[in-house]
């Protein structure tokens, strides 16, 4: 195993597709030429050439459109939108087009597109490149959506997302790219659909996805020294939810804190904290800890935007909180 | 792009008889498709939204007559007789039309999202636009595979005023894709008349911002919409690049089956209904001595067997199951529809 | 009062602020010549004119942010998106210029329109017809959602939302337009923001909103026969959420029935399920039920797209479920 | 479009020396105020985002000089000097890119989105094209309210390539609002070159579609730019019709502080910077006998110390308080951010 970044697992699981499969292809906003905004597509122009990476121009409704007509044709497009905030120019290719085509034509239609795209915030990038809005994309049927936290399930994930015949919304976080983590040497699949339990603890569940898993790790360290210990479950895919992971999780710890960098309300901690309750209504000794972004547009502002992101502490003092125990 | 009504007829002798023939044949059970289907639906055998095309044959029909087989085709909501054009069993279509399992959808997609990919029929779409990216898309996949097959994207004046259209012509022309636009110009998007909604008039010269080639013609002559469809699916063919066609039009009846009609005069519709593309069309064939009366009413009882013949087939259909069948095809796989 | 129908409702709403502000306008597609697609703007552009109903071109992203430009510079906008499906052509223009404008200019700016579109299914329209997406806007800070169920309210939060300065994006259900109910002779407003208790009861909270709300009443009259004492929370506004108002009915009921038209999952009934959890813990005798459309692409087939719509006799069941007396 | 430097430069003789000294100073002074913001961004005083237009002085301060009063400007996320031509006051610029309280949008909205409602400065916005849909609606308040004012709307060449721009110019012609769409051309969307992206080279031939009235001017002469958008400017306001100026220019810098920079060659950067606007427009003054280097050395100190001031103004000014100003304009009135 060696330790790559989360970027280069990207790229690794984009290269051997398009090199095991001629149908696999790239397109996106400066994805060639360029490398990728993010240089995640680093190199893979100057290997495979125009033809399989293509770079698009500022169209996203049009490009994501004409990879889901590509894809309906039966070529396996991997589309990059820059960032997620962008891709509310696409919604109704990805919505109208992409999660209906397959049901609504009586299963004559398929239609194997990934669709790639970081969120997220941290950057002072400010209020209209700083959102986290995977829920909207979780919320839609026809679609499955995922989003890796460490470089193994990226690379593990984005090759399954290519392999399956589903349109797959593959959600990356701009503070992600530079992480590194071990990544197996052999080719693997990592399953859509499964969380993943990042850390075994016995007390309290902290259940989180994307770049927070990071936050909750280091918040499972910090409790770690006063005694406690929470079980990180790392959801990794958003629809489907994996629910049984999650139950077992809190069946076992009767605490749970869910966690995410975006917008609580209406957000991926609202299902999420929903179905625990559901799953774990009598096993719950108290009311889990909800813990999410400020509600507001990002500000630029360095030290405003640092107070609408969760941060180690309030995660720390949740996870105290639903223990009973007073930070 | 005034009716050539001239004796000798030169643009239809360059077709054979039979060529024509076909043509009225398949103009002529649209026509009849789309009335019965107009019935049907006031005897609440079709639900949700209804959109015929009566009036428009000319132009769809003289437009996807066009194509080569493997050619792709995408339409609209307006898309019954662009399916049965391309040839969709018109059977297939009531099936759908009624919502029943042997629809071309299995009954799930109905009016608006008939689809059959064998007959490479890409589907209707409800989104003004919508299909044109998609498409744009099918286009790139044949220059990737280097297939020689070419798209056909079929849409109405108003969704030319839409940025899906205009982000679909830069790509096709951008990254020279086998496409051919056919804009069918009915004159009105619901009930708003083109210069109310449009910047300019013509559709066929929004292509110019995008360097591609564009016509409009009349697409009540179905000879005239035949011969440019060919020229621009030749073209498009052999110099993989889009080309843009315009067919000017007209739909008798209203955008869909409620539509108040108080944004055009009584006056409009018979002066368009005057140029009729089948009336027109079986006139010159007359006057061409081409085809008889008898010919004519061959047709007019071949194409109502058909039609029964579809309803008759719709009617003995099934209806998919909602205790066993709802979830059908929500994905590929056994991916779980809800958690809950 | 009167009894008029939802749709005459709003046309009066619309009609008595235009007629009390002149910088008050509506723009949409076919809102003018013909009368809007669902008759709800009829008569306006006789009675106003061009000039202040306007048509549009099929062009929701542009006219939407024209509309939002022509809120920054003063007038009062009110938008109509013929359906809420379309309304993904304007994502961009709702969250990334509507929602974000007076936090990101720091206060500078004030965007006072109000974005109109009817959502919901049942008239056989197909997948891409027939959506209920208004959990996606109320996840966005910088909005306001509110989703009326009956006339009164349809008119008093429409002429609440014209005359408030932020953004407002008001939901309509296209299964309302012909139901009727008594509306106020003289001028009122209904408050944005504030939940209504539609019936009161005892037994069992059953919060919804928009359509959903008169299946819960006619719901609540099935139980009654039971000596069930059903309490229906009509949320009304779903940005912001009057959890004060959920809260009591719960705290009084010990029972929660979370129920609406469109997809649960990461939907409406997720985030007040979850908040219902959150301020009722130790008042609920046992979990909620939550109950909404089935999770799939709306089929056209009339049997199976009512079988995608919650019934009658799910909200029953699922009251006596949550109540542990079994159907 | 080639540069006039022949003795007799009529275009230049029919400008007032202030003006002509005016434009000197107004683009020298962004000009060295974007080399601070970059030396500001490289010392962490900035961070984000940072989009440098140096190279493009001639283009923005050609069309913004040519509005008047009351006239509004939409820009983009490359707008710093777009808004300093408009008026708006460097201290407070540079201080919104320090994140204080004193910018113009109070440290909340930082390079993207400077904003001057005083000005008329409508603001920088981050959604490409996404800005122009803006522009057309505040023009549409104008004419609403029967005012004399028109909207310059600025935007680069990749955003034609976006569907909200064609909507926009749609609309605009459709409605006959009062817009300069002006389309600062600097070759480069990002890394992805014009014709990469776009079907045709010229960005002005995208009005012929809308019927708008256009034309492209040598971005780099700002006297042609300014004589342009005067033209464009008069006629929008009188016809009350939009017009499209396009401005081919460059960019020296990368797209932001973040950029491979192997899109292009250093050749071809050195070419353009041969045409400098700046050193050009001071040939041409001093050719004309209507400025000298005394003049020219005068601007420089003027605005070094306004640059200065600006950096000092900017430095002096605090930051928000988290604790306490974080949920400040979330809403207009007393509306709960959260309820949780
Ligand atoms: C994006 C979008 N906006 C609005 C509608 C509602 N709508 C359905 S058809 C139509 C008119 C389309 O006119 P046109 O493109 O000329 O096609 P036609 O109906 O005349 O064949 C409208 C506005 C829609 N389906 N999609
Ligand atoms: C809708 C959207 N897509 C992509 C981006 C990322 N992006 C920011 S600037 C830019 C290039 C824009 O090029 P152009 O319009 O020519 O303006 P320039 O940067 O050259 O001034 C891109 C792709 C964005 N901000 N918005
Ligand atoms: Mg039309
Ligand atoms: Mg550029």
């Amino acid at each position: 195993m060696a330790a790559i970044t989360y970027r280069d697992a990207l790229n690794q699981a984009l290269r051997e597709e398009m090199q095991r499969d001629e149908s696999v292809f790239l397109m996106g906003e400066d994805i060639g030429v360029w490398g990728g905004s993010f240089v995640v597509t680093q190199g893979l122009y100057k290997e495979f050439g125009e033809r399989r990476v293509r770079d698009t121009p500022i169209s996203e409704d049009g490009f994501v459109g004409a990879g889901i007509g590509a894809a309906l044709a039966g070529l396996r497009p991997v589309v990059e939108i820059m960032t997620i905030n962008f891709s509310l120019l696409a919604t109704d290719q990805i919505v109208n087009s992409a999660a209906k085509m397959r049901y609504m034509f009586g299963g004559n239609a398929k239609v194997p597109i990934v669709i790639r795209m970081p969120g997220g915030g941290g950057h002072q990038l400010g209020a209209q490149h700083s959102q986290s809005l995977e829920v909207w994309y979780a919320n839609i049927p026809g679609l499955i959506v995922v989003a890796p936290a460490v470089p193994a399930d990226a690379k593990g994930l984005l090759k399954a997302a290519i392999r399956d015949d589903n349109p797959v919304i593959f959600i990356e976080n701009e503070g992600l790219y530079t992480t590194k983590g071990d990544v197996p040497e052999e080719e693997y699949l990592t399953p859509l659909g499964k969380a993943d339990v990042k850390r075994v603890g016995r007390d309290v569940s902290i259940v989180t996805h994307s770049r927070m898993v990071l936050l909750a790790l280091q918040a499972a360290d910090e409790l770690a020294k006063e005694g406690i210990e929470a079980e990180v479950v790392d959801l990794r895919s958003l629809r489907p939810l994996d629910v049984a992971t999650i139950s077992a999780s809190v069946h076992k710890t009767n605490h749970a804190v869910v966690l995410e960098e975006g917008w609580g309300s209406y957000g991926i901690t609202a299902e999420v904290a929903a179905t625990i309750y559901e799953v774990a209504f009598d096993y719950l000794d108290a009311p889990l800890v909800r813990i999410s972004g400020v509600e507001v547009p990002m500000p630029y502002n360095l030290k405003m935007e640092k107070a609408c992101i969760p941060n180690l502490e309030q995660v720390v003092t949740g996870a105290k909180k639903t223990l009973g125990k007073a930070a | 792009m005034a009716l050539q009504t001239k004796s000798a007829d030169s643009a239809l002798q360059q077709h054979s008889r039979d060529e024509l023939l076909a043509l009225h044949r398949t103009m002529l059970l649209n026509r009849r498709f789309e009335e019965k289907v107009g019935e049907m639906y006031t005897r609440s055998k079709i639900g949700g939204f209804l959109h015929l095309n009566i009036g428009e044959e000319g132009a769809f029909v003289g437009a996807i007559r066009a194509l080569q087989p493997g050619d792709y085709v995408f339409s609209t909501y307006r898309e019954h007789g662009h399916a049965i054009t391309q040839g969709v069993e018109p059977r297939r279509v009531m099936a759908e039309l009624f919502g029943r399992v042997d629809g071309t959808s299995k009954g799930r997609g109905g009016s608006m999202h008939l689809f059959d990919a064998q007959k490479r029929f890409m589907g209707g779409y409800a989104i003004v636009a919508g299909s044109i990216a998609l498409a744009v898309g099918v286009s790139l996949a044949c220059v990737y595979r280097g297939t020689d097959e070419i798209v056909m994207s079929l849409f109405g004046d108003g969704a030319t005023n839409n940025g899906t259209f205009h982000e679909s012509m830069n790509l096709a022309k951008v990254w020279n894709l086998p496409v051919v636009f056919v804009c069918v110009n009915n004159q009105y998007g619901m009930g708003t008349a083109v210069d109310r909604a449009s910047a300019v008039s013509e559709m066929y010269r929004k292509a110019a911002g995008y360097d591609i080639p564009a016509e409009r013609v009349d697409g009540m002559d179905v000879i005239a919409t035949l011969d440019a469809a060919r020229k621009a699916a030749d073209f498009v063919r052999q110099e993989k690049t889009p080309y843009f066609l315009e067919a000017l039009t007209y739909r008798y009846r209203g955008h869909s089956m409620a539509d108040p009609q108080n944004y055009r005069t009584k006056e409009e519709i018979e002066e368009w209904r005057h140029r009729d593309a089948i009336e027109s069309f079986r006139k010159r064939l007359r006057d061409a001595a081409l085809a008889s009366e008898q010919d004519f009413a061959e047709h007019e009882a071949e194409v109502e067997r058909v039609v029964q013949e579809a309803v008759d087939f719709a009617d003995a259909s099934r209806e998919p199951d909602p205790a066993t069948e709802l979830l059908d095809n929500a994905y590929v796989g056994d991916i779980p529809v809800s958690w809950r």
